[in-house]
């Protein structure tokens, strides 16, 4: 390939979430990169469009008991929890590491009270190294009674607005699918002042193993991953992106070249790749690779053009 | 997790070339792969992390143990036991078909600091037998004698053991008695049969461990244990295979837990919480 | 096998759904199997446990365009609508040719108001051949609308007292998933009177073709069903049965004794095999004589033992 | 949906054994499968559902036309072009390898009612060809004289030409002319070249069979049209692959809408609303 081409290709990739630049739309998905360390043996992390690491508390989290994973067809079950070593480890720790591939940083916050959010948001989006925070409210909100603050718009719009209060860099709200409604979610957060959505997070199940009788499970119950959830994700983000003009990070199930063009079509401005690294560690930088000649076979010149391209029967 | 160094070299992932897929006891195949993946395998106690299947179903790999590389570095062995969809999916496999492996992993058994005419015991279980196979011929290498203590279910699950008694005496023991001596590893290591030994390495499962960590969690002597747990990633990324340290374990290494995939398989005896 | 082994066998499967008594507890799901003359071709019907036929509404309906099929990771998408020849047709035609197997017949009813319901409700539940109705709320209500009757647990409820009120054959509420809180739904409509549940129907989803850029249902989107959705399936059983106490018909990619099995432990009393009819004709019939073996596998007698027995961990 | 009874056998599945399984066109493969399922395979234009790979992905069965079946009955070709995963799972299998294959499926073409020295003209277009060459055969046999019309993408795309000018006349056409003449198939029923015929059967891409509905919807001739949707279970019970009757078949059948996997595929050509 020569020079010129090289620039093109990499320019045919290029997509802008908001502010956030990013040189090909494809990054790892919270809570299946780790902090990019382990992947980072395998290749270059900077090839990548960005990362999105485990979800960070303000003090560090165990997680829960193991097993915590569980096979499904066409998908996988996890429990892992918000295990993380806490904000100040990441921080000083793994923040500064992940400097040096310069790719866009995306920290994946999580918490039990509004309060926990607004405290790892202040803190972490001080810091050079983040591009933007991604606001996993899936979690249980002990203030009321354990239901997750992703399922009750106005909830998740309160919360959103708080961290948008203290935080210096974009904010992109990671949705529940495991909600009636996503698109009123989806609004109440634009509105609450989100500058972004990534969507979808796990949907609930679990396995019961028939010889103890028990759930496969520690947990009891896990999230669902894999290409199993992709028809929901697409739908999901098809829906939504047709409801709020904000940018929208897709996930659930990418493992292809296809599978991103079918995010954008459906309304997606990046993807995430989570349940595929661990099937091919370097099913990234793959699929990453093999877009240009997809962009071809479809005569499209920038992957950009394609989202929310997806056309209504 | 230990404190020993050892070469680990790089894993990545390769297709594989099945040579050869057979049963070696009831439900229980050895596999021959080639590739050049297997010149990195160099350490005993590492794992694979196996793609048993084209698509999506099964969609996680399936780690399996390394039981043997040949000395040219040209193809390594694996045992497994048919227990789900995934290694029925293995044991299908014809010579010439290729299976996607990703490895070698994990840390495996520390051998560096052994010195030859050292008396090293090997305590295996079921399909924890395998990895213990590489580890015994690379301690004989090296001139340590070994003595191995393998447990079965019964006779019809039993393999490695004359391999094994190649290399040094082979005590094996079978739940019913069918084979070798009735009751389990541990009768014949408090048996008083043995002749005292330098260090223990075990694999197996739960149970056993859990039995050997009992008999010798309070003393001094050397000890690994190789452990299981369902995996996710196997590089340590996604955290499914967590483990406890041992408070003192926990003090020594400042953490709070172990991935098994990659602080693990094998550690100390005294250094997790089983 | 001699006789007195096969009647054993028998009655080894045997289960009660509150009053209604099946010989076993496979029946093929509603929708999935016309109203069984198709697969008569195949084996003698009278073999099933029971049969769930075809939505049912007052008028005939000609659901959606097609394409109305596609295909997922481990399962299928279909969008079908409730395309059935209204209910006089179904009376006249269709109940009366299924009365020669002996066998339950759910017949699944639907509408978009609940005057519907009721009219469908009071004229099916009349027929000698009808065992029990199945009350399919995922349909949209366009009194309010058109948000799904399963979506709110109050409208739920509702239908289900009125349906009730005309029913004379026990009366099945057939539960949407795609809700954030199916427990609250599932409380509501048995303080309302339903003898039982059937759960789960499909999940929403869609697929885009990346050629035509369209979705691939003319729908756009459909009901994602088949083994994908298995895990939703068995936790949501899983939740609902640790709060109602009536009996659950449990489906959602059921394709082996082993997922049957799942799902009694998961809190089912009967089950419902629907896509997977599509892969093998013979399935249900198949799963049936699989059981014995797997219940002796694991040291059960009856299979009726174990609705409800995953235990916690 | 045609008024003519025809033999139609029983449906049921069998893994049937591949014999042969080898490309014809660019990426279209002739499968020959043998099993007991065969000596069903009377009528032609009936199809088969076919499982392509072992597990959940793909779930759903594909729709294949029957091509030919030999007199025996015990085996049946089918011809496909690789189009997604399915059919690219299909066109991996080798001799040897079983096929889960559920069939004879739908109504057929009606030909009992087929006299010796009419003439019949046969047009397809592309993976739509395949039936019409048992179509052939079979009319062949009861001394009727047919002319195939059949059209492709261009010359590396055209198969059975040779096989069906056995048979009886044969007009190629591509649409860049590469083979045959340039243009549609229906360039040549318009031609004035073909000699008048009796009936006309006809399968293939729905743009041809819209042309062909314009063509001869108004006239009287007598006219059979295979029809392709989406599908689920194939044998009339998931309502996935209805069409709308015309008018006048609305009225006459007292349909409200036919399932064209088993009220058809093949349709009286004024039945149906494409
Ligand atoms: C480090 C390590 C080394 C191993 N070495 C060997 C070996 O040499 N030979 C051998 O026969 N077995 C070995 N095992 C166990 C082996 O991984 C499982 O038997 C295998 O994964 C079962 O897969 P399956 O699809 O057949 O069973 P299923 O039960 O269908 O598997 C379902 C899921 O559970 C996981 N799983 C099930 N059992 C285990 C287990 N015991 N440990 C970890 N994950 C499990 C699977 O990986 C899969 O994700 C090893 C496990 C580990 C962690
Ligand atoms: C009655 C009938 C007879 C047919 N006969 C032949 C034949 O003889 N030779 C041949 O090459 N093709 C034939 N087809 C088309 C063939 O079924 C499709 O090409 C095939 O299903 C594509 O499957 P796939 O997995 O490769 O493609 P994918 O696009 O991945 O399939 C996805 C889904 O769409 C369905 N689908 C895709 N294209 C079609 C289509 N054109 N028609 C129906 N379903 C489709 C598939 O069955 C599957 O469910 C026939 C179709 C029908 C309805
Ligand atoms: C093991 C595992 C851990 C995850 N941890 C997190 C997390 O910490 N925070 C979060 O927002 N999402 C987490 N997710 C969800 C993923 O980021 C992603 O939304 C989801 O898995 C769907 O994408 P996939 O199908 O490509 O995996 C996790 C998923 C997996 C499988
Ligand atoms: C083609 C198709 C048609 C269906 N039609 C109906 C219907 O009319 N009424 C209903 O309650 N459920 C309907 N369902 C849902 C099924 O009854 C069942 O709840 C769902 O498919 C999950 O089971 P499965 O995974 O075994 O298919 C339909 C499902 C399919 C695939
Ligand atoms: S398996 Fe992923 S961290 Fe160990
Ligand atoms: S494919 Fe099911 S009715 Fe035709």
């Amino acid at each position: 390939m020569t020079g010129l081409n090289r620039t093109e290709t990499v320019d045919r990739l290029r997509v802008r979430l908001g502010d956030i630049e990013m040189k090909n739309p494809v990054m790892p998905a919270s809570g299946c990169f780790g902090y990019g360390r382990e992947y980072a043996q395998f290749y270059d992390l900077s090839k990548l469009g960005g990362i999105a690491v485990k979800a960070t508390t303000v003090e560090e989290r165990l997680g829960n008991p193991t097993p915590r994973v569980a096979e499904t067809p066409s998908g996988m079950l996890n429990s892992i929890g918000l295990q993380n070593p806490g904000m100040d480890r990441v921080i000083n720790e793994e923040l500064p590491w992940l400097k040096q591939f310069d790719i866009p940083v995306f920290v994946n916050i999580a918490g039990t009270t509004v309060e926990d959010y607004v405290e790892v948001a202040e803190k972490i989006s001080q810091r050079p190294e983040v591009a933007a925070l991604e606001l996993n409210i899936s979690c249980p909100n002990v203030k009321c009674g354990g239901i997750s603050f992703g399922t009750d718009p106005n909830v998740a719009a309160d919360l959103t607005r708080e961290v948008k209060r203290v935080s210096r860099v974009p904010v992109f709200v990671k949705l529940s699918p495991n909600v009636t409604d996503i698109i009123s979610i989806a609004e109440k957060v634009e509105q609450a002042g989100a500058d972004g959505l990534s969507m979808i997070n796990t949907l609930l199940g679990m396995r019961i193993d028939l010889k103890t009788r028990r759930p496969v499970l520690a947990n009891q119950s896990g999230g669902l991953s894999g290409p199993a959830i992709k028809p929901v994700a697409i739908r999901m983000i098809w829906e939504v992106s047709h409801s709020v003009k904000i940018p929208i990070i897709g996930m659930g199930g990418i493992q292809s070249p296809e599978d991103v063009v079918e995010f954008f079509l459906a309304g997606a401005s990046a993807v995430a790749i989570g349940t595929a690294n661990f099937v091919n560690p370097y099913i990234c930088p793959e699929v990453i690779n093999g877009l240009p000649r997809l962009l071809d076979k479809l005569g499209v010149n920038e992957i950009s053009e394609l989202t929310g391209k997806g056309l209504m029967r | 997790m230990s404190d020993h160094t050892q070469e680990k070299r790089a894993a990545k992932t390769e297709e594989m070339t099945v040579i050869s897929n057979t049963p070696v006891a009831d439900g229980v195949f050895r596999m021959q792969l080639e590739g050049t993946l297997a010149e990195n395998m160099v350490w005993p106690g590492q794992f694979v992390h196996v793609q048993c299947g084209p698509g999506t179903v099964p969609l996680l790999r399936r780690p399996i143990s390394i039981c043997d590389v040949d000395d040219q570095g040209r193809h390594f062995t694996m045992i497994y036991r048919v227990e789900g969809e995934g290694t029925r999916l293995l044991s299908q496999k014809i010579p010439g078909d290729t299976v996607n492996v990703l490895g070698p992993l994990g840390h495996g058994f520390p051998i560096e600091h052994r010195q030859a005419g050292e008396h090293v015991v090997l305590v295996g279980g079921g399909v924890g037998v395998p990895p213990l196979y590489y580890l015994a011929r690379k301690l004989v290498q090296k001139g340590v004698n070994v003595t191995s203590i393998i447990g079965f279910a019964s006779e019809a699950q039993v393999f490695l053991d004359k391999e094994l008694s190649q290399l040094g005496p082979v005590y094996v023991t079978t739940m019913d008695g069918s084979a070798g001596s009735k009751g389990l590893v541990t009768d014949v290591l408090t048996s008083g049969e043995m002749d005292s030994w330098d260090a223990l390495y075990s694999c197996g499962p739960l149970p056993m461990l859990k039995a050997l960590q009992q008999l010798y969690e309070s003393g001094t002597q050397e000890a690994y244990i190789s452990v299981e747990q369902r995996m996710g990633c196997g590089v340590g990324a996604c955290l499914a295979c967590v483990c406890q340290p041992s408070p003192d374990a926990k003090e020594k290494t400042g953490r709070s837990y172990f991935k098994i995939c990659s602080d693990g398989p094998v550690f100390d005896l005294r250094e997790v919480v089983l």
